[in-house]
């Protein structure tokens, strides 16, 4: 049974980790391309350290595979956001099938400054705004 | 007798103190040294006239056969007292001279230097320490002819002094060198007068070539004489003693200390022969055509070297006591007549003998010695110089072979023109018209006249007392020269025969050279070929080629381009390490099973594919991710072979390296690959040159076997002893605990550096 | 300019820190039994370090870190080498490693031994290091 | 208290990682914990309440694991489908809560579920801005999110 | 168990991270500075005595106790002793000419942990008996000059480093890599296990392919060519301290080096290497001095000398004789004498002067003839002449090459000395002789006003001291003649060495 | 059948590789590639995983978890980069 | 592995030498790191790789099971990585500093030092 679940959890694992570098080559802008990579990069990569605490089966193993687990699923949308947002500042196209954009409608790439657009429907005082 | 050599070093540190202590005086105080030194050496006069030669030894450093070992025969002892014997009057007459210069101390100081040096050379035993002395003439005398410095020509001049003698002196070490090989190991010059059989040795006449190279260059022979007359930009003591006693005859007395070893051969024969005799009669045709008193001087000086030479070369009996008798001879009228020479230039202000007339009434006792010493330079009766010319004239007429009728010409026409230039010297300033000269002339004081009158009276006592020098000075000289005890006997009048007859004709004809010198120097000065015969030019022409291609090689090698430079040491690893695998291994390269798994290729094959990109690629960042990706590749591989901590450590690094990369690459431009295709094609072929060759010597030693690396007890002391189970971290901390501190050092350096590098000047625009 | 002003990141980088040092000296005191090391470690703290800077800004962290790079990197240096000393004292050569089962109350026995400190010099060292580079360089750049 | 209750995890985390199950372990643990705290005291934490609500905590992993699945699948089939179905579009979305830490969860979270990422918050905290692979249904992608961030809110009170 | 071997590494690193622990007080950096060099210097003394007298010649310390050659072992013989002397010498002398000379700026900055530390890696270099190892103190001592190089973060340093960092790293990489090839061949790293290890491998033709690597790294790290073009590029743009440091003691190190490779391990197929080792020496010989002879700036001059008076030590080690090899150790200490004293003379020119130039300065032998005095005893030393050091090491080896008929390099031997005098005399007769040119006489009058006589006194110090030992070693030659033939026969005997390292001597 | 499971899943993984360095080459932009970049980054941590299974040796999963733990720092670095003005065209 | 390896470790260092002719400093500074791995690879090349036996020592053990890949090389390879940090970000910097400081990128264009 452990061995049935370890080949399971390393074929789906490795599996969506090729989707996901699939993903990377055929999606047509930066974005897409990370939905693909993040989820399924990270998604695999889980997988893959539930085999090895399976076929392991050991406390330490166990522990040590949710740690990559946990640090994977932790740093993985950290990463995608600081790509994102970079990308987003300096300007990275957009596929053209793109139905809208709220925030390209909100950024002011030159001061750096993101907007949430619900500034006039209150008057609350703006917390980071920068002097002007 | 070590004291007597090292006094004068000695003194030349306490010089300058004294001089600033005593003032005027000094000179007077500090010649009690050389006339002490005198008379000790006057006490080895009996010892030495009955043919003894005594070896005084002071071991220096004797692992390498260097020692203060001392050889007083007739020869040193000849030189000896000429030195401390001139170099008295010399130091008097520089404090006159040089009276109230501001220098003066340091004058004191380099002139004992000078003179011990001299001293040293003349005595030494130990060829090794004799060649110390010998370049440390040089570099005293470089320091002296180069006094006034503040002169550019004074600075030219004493540079192209230096440079001769040294070039020589380097031959001649070579020379000495092989010299105590070809004598068997042997240092001294006492063992290698006894040696055997030097003739013997298989590279002969290399050695007798740079010997020559070096006595030539010191003795100022043609092609090497220009120096000499230059380094009258000296002061004029100077002058007078490098003339007449010391540094210029450091080269005759070697060849003459050598003669009886080295010499006897037809290279010894015809070289010194031929060179003296041209030499000779070039220093002769330079002198008439100078007008500078100290110029006059100086070519009859080069002539007078050339004599010696000569003289030595034949080697004769006859030839060696001239050659002695006229050393003998020359010293002491040269040295007068220079010191008189700066008696003139010192009171009327100027050198130029065209410039001076009717000085007799006003400096009648220069007058006077002038005359008694330009008598014994031309070689007339009844002076010491009359029975030098006649034994020369005897010598070359007895010379062997064709060198007889050669030598013998050369030496007639020689004595023709220096007639003439003795006259010059002794009537032109002296007699006729008065002239104007910048200065108001009076007699000289008594310190620089005491030196010439003297030594000029010693020329008439000695000539009409032949046998005083001949029994005391003269003979052991020419014993030690000869190499075997001669008697020698010198008198003015040998009967009427052919070198009277010479000495008759040549000075008939120098008389009337003299009468006819106006017309005769403007005819020779027209000559201007004599300028270019010599090395003057070749001298100035090789200092100009060292220049250039100096700038040439250094453009060519040193020209800053990073590109050159990296392409020179990696086409000289390949080069060297290639061309030793081609030629030194007979080893078939084995390629072996490609034990691989296609996903180890994979891994594999992204480290090239990425360091492939890389280098092509115009995208800057684009190259960075991909040192990513080569950087987890390579952490993968070490992975998949067994290697934990490095793969963890290759991710830090490489994590890190990036890092680095993104904080400062920001400010740098894109890629521009600025080289031109053809360069591109070039540089690749260098890379790959390189790889190729790391790619062979990898699969050529991994053919080697190992049998049992010392590893394997690493891994067997690692939980025992090492009370670890991680063995890498074990050798780490412990077993290269060395190399670890060592790398953390590397590490905080780093840091520091890069510290300082980033806020250095950041800070200092801050403040 | 400040740094980077994401949310999200910040946030991440004040979870992330103290996870990063702790799993760095995890790293370090096993690093003799298993993967790791000091050096290791040292990276480990400093990419933590690091993340606090992109997130935050190199004042902040310099604030944090409590001890100048610098003096760190000295005093981990000097930690390393005198870790080879005492031996010198025992009349063995410098740097032979010396072990010490010492009884802590609570805790139990524990070794104590030349090595670790020298593990700690280079875990002290590479932090410094390490830090000292990015903070100046974050710093010219702010 | 806070500083206590992350002590007390990252004392977990230590005998976890060493595998050291004992007092002793616990204790070393807690020792370099404490370390580590007092080392980065001066960063303001502020998960409060990580621990109180543990059974919450475990349902709402079952639930996210869910979704991850099924984030997975859609976007593998979107992969692999030689067509592109995809109507992408960046929309905003009004946080309920302004709290670093529960704003900083919401979004790793969207960016770890179907087809969603999460761009960036507007710098007053107020928007999130999310990129959606489809936005055809922008009203139950609205709600859909809505539910994950009462969710969050919910686990972080 | 010899723990003083292992001293003149540790005691710079004591200091050097001390002085990295109070950086921020230059008072207490200068102190250790001083004490720390001073402390270095008594050890190498120390070391060198013990070594000359311990019967086997050889002193050891298997550090962590671990015999050889499992562990690294130091090993002092007298070779490695006489270097880690010299190292020391230079190390104080330039630490206390630094003192007045140093901007607090550069103190503040690191520059006395970088000179401990460099001194630590070229005494570690010298005295390691384990190849990785010497790796590793190459590389400290390397990046502790890319450190010093840089203080300052002049034009000139910024480009100058760029050269000396990329062709330093390339010569380490192939250090490293020849490291590397050597222990797959052998498994193993000691010294002296190698010369057995390396004589049971079968294909000795590959030991001398990998030879041949670590003559390259080596004669990179020694500035030999052709492979010096990094030093001339980069060693006058420090302050002369700094590369009065380097003159000393960097390239000799890649010479070090060399003699330890080249008379322990790789001597099976000496009719190839050590031929090639004469042909880089004839060659490093001219290029240097040519390059010497075309500049008019004094540390530029200094520095093409050092390259060329590299290649006299090549040759002596080509040569292999035991006076040869005696010359070559002489000429290197003499050297580490001289060259450095004449950049420290000329940093007192500059601070006298203000401009490195020839053109531009003068007047000096009139105005302070002591300084006169010193360059000369040096300039003449480096030139070769009697009876100073430098004659009595060129005498060495030309009477080594005489000896053994080689010709060609005793022609080039002695030419070159003659234009090193050439450049000698040429900064003599400029900087001392000529009279201070007017039209910079007015800045040199400022530079003259800014520095103190103390100052000077300072800097004077040292530069008279290593005057005087140019002079001695060369009249005083007897018993550093007896060091120097010890050491030159224990190179000609390696199983001195192996004996003594493998057997653990006492 | 894990010895041959696991062979497969080293065999996707290098395939998985071998695309994603193609994106990372093929870029256009630096986030394209640093997204690259992270997924490779996965892909190692999935390699050595299958790895440690395959030699049976549990100490390679803590370069894996190195690994995760710290190659997202990759990403913030340069995506600091670009929000500082780098270009992302290059 | 290794005849294969010997092809990539000759591949690194040729691409390097390429990289650092390239004149631009940024190149240059790349080429040194790859330099610097290919140096490390070709260490462990040479010492021979074996798969799957990491020298670490099961607890309890006195020897690691099964035999072991030699961990000597490794702790060199380890030492020269982090050795290569150090430098690395030393000369990383440089060339961020002779940058500013000369404003240039082209190497063949700072010859002030030379000439
Ligand atoms: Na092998
Ligand atoms: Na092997």
């Amino acid at each position: 049974m452990s061995d049935f679940l370890t080949v399971f959890f390393l074929l789906t694992g490795s599996g969506l980790i090729l989707i996901g570098a699939i993903g990377a080559v055929r999606m047509p802008d930066l974005i897409l391309r990370m939905h693909a990579t993040t989820k399924a990069g990270a998604l695999g990569v889980g997988l893959m350290t539930v085999a090895t605490a399976v076929y392991f089966l050991d406390i330490g193993v166990t522990v040590r595979a949710l740690s990559i687990l946990a640090f994977v699923v932790l740093t993985a949308p950290i990463a995608a956001h600081v790509i994102g947002r970079a990308a987003y500042f300096t300007g990275a196209p957009l596929w053209e099938r793109t139905l809208k954009d709220e925030l390209g409608q909100n950024l002011d790439r030159r001061g750096h400054y993101l907007r949430s657009g619900l500034e006039e429907q209150d008057r609350l005082p703006n917390r980071d705004r920068p002097a002007e | 007798m070590l004291l007597a050599v090292l006094s004068g070093f000695i003194l030349c540190t306490l010089a300058p103190w004294l001089t600033r202590s005593f003032g005027d005086r000094a000179g007077w105080l500090l010649s009690l040294l050389p006339a002490a030194l005198f008379i000790y050496f006057l006490t080895w006069i009996p010892t030495i006239a009955q043919g003894e030669a005594v070896i005084i030894h002071y071991p220096w450093i004797p692992g390498l056969d260097i020692n203060m070992s001392f050889l007083v025969d007739g020869l040193s002892l000849l030189f000896a007292l000429l030195i401390s014997g001139i170099g008295t009057f010399i130091i008097i007459y520089a404090g006159g001279y040089l009276h109230g210069h501001k220098d003066l101390p340091r004058f004191y100081a380099i002139m004992f230097a000078f003179m011990a040096s001299m001293l040293g050379l003349v005595l030494s035993d130990n060829i090794i320490a004799l060649f110390v002395f010998w370049e440390l003439t040089s570099v005293t005398s470089y320091l002296l002819i180069g006094f006034l410095h503040e002169d550019k020509d004074n600075r030219w001049f004493a540079l192209q002094g230096l440079l001769v003698t040294v070039v020589g002196g380097l031959a001649l070490l070579a020379g000495l060198l092989m010299l105590a090989v070809a004598a068997g190991g042997e240092y001294t010059l006492s063992g290698i007068l006894a040696a055997e059989d030097i003739h013997a040795y298989p590279f002969y006449t290399g050695m007798v070539l740079a010997i020559l190279l070096g006595t030539f260059t010191k003795s100022a022979q043609v092609p090497f004489h220009f120096w000499l007359p230059n380094a009258m930009a000296a002061p004029t003591p100077v002058s007078a003693f490098l003339h007449s006693a010391t540094m210029v005859k450091a080269g005759v007395f070697l060849m003459a200390r050598l003669n009886p070893s080295v010499g006897g051969t037809d290279l010894w024969f015809y070289a010194l022969g031929i060179f003296g005799a041209l030499t000779m009669l070039t220093g002769s045709v330079m002198a008439l055509r100078s007008t500078g008193l100290k110029a006059i001087l100086a070519y009859t000086t080069v002539m007078a070297l050339g004599t010696l030479t000569m003289l030595i070369g034949i080697g004769t009996e006859q030839a060696i006591i001239a050659a002695m008798t006229f050393l003998l001879a020359h010293a002491l009228y040269k040295a007068a007549l220079f010191m008189l020479a700066g008696a003139l230039d010192h009171e009327t202000g100027t050198k130029d003998v065209t410039k001076m007339g009717g000085l007799r009434q006003v400096m009648p006792i220069t007058f006077l010695a002038a005359c008694l010493a330009a008598l014994s330079l031309a070689g007339l009766p009844p002076l010491f110089g009359f029975i030098g010319k006649e034994l020369m004239f005897e010598a070359t007429l007895g010379a062997g072979g064709a060198l007889a009728a050669f030598t013998s010409l050369l030496a007639l026409l020689s004595a023709i023109m220096i007639v003439a230039m003795a006259a010059v010297f002794a009537l032109r300033p002296f007699t006729g018209r008065r002239k104007e000269t910048p200065k108001t002339p009076h007699e000289a004081p008594l310190s620089m006249l005491i030196g010439p009158v003297t030594l000029a009276t010693l020329g008439l006592v000695f000539g009409l007392f032949g046998f005083l020098p001949a029994a005391a000075l003269v003979g052991p000289a020419v014993a030690a020269v000869y190499g075997d005890p001669i008697t020698v006997e010198l008198y003015l009048w040998h009967g009427i025969n052919a070198p009277l007859m010479m000495s008759i004709a040549a000075v008939i004809a120098g008389l009337v050279l003299f009468a006819k010198w106006d017309t005769v120097l403007a005819g020779f000065k027209r000559l201007t070929f004599i300028d270019r015969f010599g090395m003057e030019r070749g001298y100035e022409h090789a200092m100009d080629g060292l220049v250039a291609v100096a700038e040439w090689q250094t453009r060519l090698l040193q020209n800053g381009s990073m590109g050159n430079y990296l392409t020179t040491i990696v086409l000289t690893i390949v080069g060297l390490a290639g061309w030793t695998l081609l030629v030194h291994t007979d080893t078939p390269i084995p390629l072996g099973l490609f034990d691989v798994n296609l996903y180890e290729a994979v891994v594999a094959g992204l480290v090239v594919v990425g360091a492939v990109f890389a280098s092509v690629t115009t995208s800057r960042l684009g190259a960075v991710a991909t040192l990513g990706i080569i950087g987890f590749s390579i952490a993968l591989i070490y992975v998949l072979f067994s290697a934990p901590d490095l793969g963890t450590t290759q991710i830090m690094v490489e994590t890190l390296t990036v890092i680095l990369l993104v904080l400062v690459l920001f400010r740098l431009p894109g890629f521009i690959d600025y080289s031109a295709p053809a360069t591109r094609i070039k540089d690749a072929v260098v890379a790959v040159a390189l790889g190729g060759l790391m790619t062979l010597l990898i699969l050529a030693v991994n053919d080697v076997p190992v049998a049992e690396p010392i590893s394997d007890q690493l891994v067997h002391w690692s939980e025992p002893e090492g009370h670890g189970r991680n063995i890498v971290n074990v050798i780490l901390v412990d077993f290269r605990a060395l190399d670890t501190l060592g790398e953390i050092f590397v590490i905080g350096l780093a840091a520091i550096g890069v510290y300082a590098m980033i806020r250095f000047r950041a800070e200092d625009k801050a403040q | 300019m400040k740094a980077m002003d994401s949310l999200i990141l910040r946030t991440a980088a004040r979870f992330l820190l103290p996870l990063l040092l702790l799993f760095s000296l995890f790293v370090l005191l096993r690093g003799h039994d298993e993967p790791g090391g000091g050096f290791i470690a040292g990276l480990v703290a400093a990419v933590g370090f690091s993340l606090y800077v992109f997130a935050f800004n190199a004042g902040d962290t310099r604030e944090l870190m409590w001890m100048d790079p610098r003096v760190m990197l000295g005093w981990g240096l000097l930690l390393a080498t005198l870790s080879g000393l005492p031996a010198i004292l025992e009349g063995k050569a410098f740097f032979t490693a010396l072990w010490w089962p010492v009884e802590v109350p609570l805790i139990g026995s524990v070794t104590l031994s030349t090595p670790l400190v020298f593990d700690i010099g280079v875990y002290l060292v590479v932090i410094g290091s390490v830090m000292a580079i990015v903070l100046a360089l974050a710093e010219v750049e702010e | 208290m806070t500083l206590f209750i992350w002590n007390i995890l990252l004392a977990f985390v230590w005998v976890a990682l060493s595998g050291n199950f004992t007092g002793s372990g616990f204790l070393a643990g807690f020792i370099f914990g404490y370390l580590v705290l007092a080392f980065v005291s001066r960063m303001s934490g502020d998960m409060t309440g990580y621990t109180r609500k543990i059974p919450q905590v475990i349902g709402f992993t079952l639930f996210y694991l869910w979704e991850l699945i099924r984030s997975n699948m859609r976007v593998a089939y979107e992969v692999l489908t030689p067509t592109h179905y995809m109507r992408p579009g960046v929309i905003g979305l009004p946080l309920m809560t302004q709290s670093d830490a529960a704003v900083t969860l919401l979004a790793n979270l969207i960016s770890m579920t179907p087809g969603t990422l999460s761009i960036d918050v507007s710098n007053d905290n107020r928007m999130l801005y999310i990129h959606a692979m489809h936005i055809d249904d922008e009203d139950a992608l609205r709600a859909d999110l809505k539910d994950l961030e009462r969710r969050v809110i919910e686990l972080l009170s | 168990m010899s723990p003083e071997v292992a001293l003149p590494v540790i005691i710079p690193f004591i200091f050097g991270s001390l002085s990295v622990i109070l950086y921020k007080s230059n008072t207490a950096q200068r102190w250790l500075g001083v004490i720390g060099t001073g402390a270095l210097l008594v050890a190498a003394m120390v070391l060198l005595h013990n070594t000359y007298t311990h019967p086997d010649g050889v002193l050891i310390i298997a550090l962590g106790d671990w015999p050889a050659p499992f562990g690294i072992v130091l090993v002092s013989d007298i070779l490695g002793a006489v270097m880690t002397l010299m190292a020391a010498l230079i190390g104080f002398a330039v630490a206390i000419y630094s003192l007045p000379s140093i901007s607090s700026d550069h103190e503040a900055f690191g520059y006395y942990p970088l000179m401990h530390l460099l001194l630590a890696g070229v005494c570690g270099a010298f005295l390691t008996g384990d190849i990785f190892n010497l790796y590793v103190w190459v590389e400290v001592l390397l990046v502790a000059s890319f450190a010093l190089l840089i203080l300052g973060g002049e034009r000139a340093q910024m480009e100058g480093a760029i050269k000396y960092v990329t062709l330093n790293l390339l010569s380490s990489i192939m250090l490293l890599t020849a490291v590397g090839l050597t222990y797959g061949m052998t498994g193993t790293l000691n010294m002296a296990d190698l010369v057995v290890k390396l004589a049971e491998v079968e294909n000795q033709g590959l030991v001398t392919v990998v030879s041949m690597l670590y003559l390259v790294a080596f004669s990179i790290k020694a500035a030999a060519f052709p492979l010096f073009f990094w030093l001339p590029a980069s060693y006058h743009t420090p302050p002369v301290a700094i590369s009065a440091l380097f003159a000393g003691l960097l390239t000799k190190v890649g010479v070090y080096m060399l003699y330890r490779f080249f008379s322990l391990l790789f001597t099976q197929d000496m009719g190839y290497t050590h031929e090639i080792l004469l042909w880089i020496g004839g060659f490093t010989m001219i290029t240097g001095v040519l390059g010497a002879a075309r500049y008019y700036e004094i540390r530029r001059i200094l520095s093409f000398h050092i390259v060329s008076q590299i290649g006299y030590m090549f040759m002596a080690l080509a040569l292999f004789s035991p006076l040869a090899l005696a010359g070559g150790i002489y000429f290197i200490v003499h050297n580490i004498v001289t060259k450095s004293n004449l950049f420290l003379i000329g940093g007192v020119i500059y601070f006298l002067r203000g401009s490195h130039e020839l053109k531009q300065v003068g007047g000096l032998w009139r105005e302070r003839p002591w300084l006169g005095l010193m360059f000369l005893a040096s300039a003449l030393s480096l030139a070769g002449m009697p009876p100073l050091s430098g004659f009595i090491g060129k005498y060495m080896l030309v009477r080594a090459g005489v000896e053994a008929e080689s010709w060609g390099i005793v022609a080039v031997a002695l030419g070159v000395g003659l234009l090193t005098l050439y450049s000698m005399v040429k900064i003599w007769a400029e900087a001392f002789w000529k009279a201070q040119p007017q039209e910079y006489a007015e800045r040199a009058a400022r530079f003259e006003r800014a520095i103190s006589e103390r100052s000077l006194a300072i800097m004077c110090l040292p530069i008279a001291v290593l005057a005087i030992l140019a002079v001695l070693l060369g009249v005083g030659m007897q018993p550093v003649y007896e060091v120097l033939i010890a050491a030159a026969e224990q190179m000609r005997d390696p199983q001195i060495y192996v004996d003594a390292v493998l057997g653990g001597n006492q | 059948m894990i010895e041959w499971a696991v062979v497969a899943t080293l065999l996707i993984l290098a395939l998985a590789l071998v695309l994603t360095t193609a994106r990372l080459f093929i870029g256009p932009s630096l986030a394209d590639r640093v997204v690259a970049l992270e997924l490779i980054a996965l892909i190692a941590v999935g390699i050595m995983l299958a790895y440690a299974i395959q030699v049976d040796r549990p100490a390679f999963m803590d370069v894996a978890l190195v690994l995760a733990l710290t190659a997202f720092m990759a990403a913030v670095g340069f995506a600091r980069l670009l929000e500082r003005g780098g270009s992302s065209d290059e | 592995m290794e005849p294969l390896m010997a092809f990539v470790v000759g591949g690194l260092f040729a691409a390097s030498i390429y990289m650092m002719l390239r004149r631009s400093l940024v190149k240059l500074v790349i080429g040194l790191i790859l330099l610097s791995n290919a140096a490390n690879l070709l260490i462990f090349t040479v010492s021979g790789m074996q798969r799957g036996l990491p020298p670490l020592i099961a607890p309890g053990d006195t020897l690691p099971a099964g035999g072991w890949a030699d961990p000597l090389p490794q702790a060199l390879v380890l030492t020269a990585i982090v050795i290569g940090f150090g430098v690395l970000a030393f000369a990383v910097v440089l060339i961020h500093r002779a940058y500013v400081v000369v404003k240039e990128d082209d190497l063949e264009k700072m010859r002030s030092t030379d000439t």
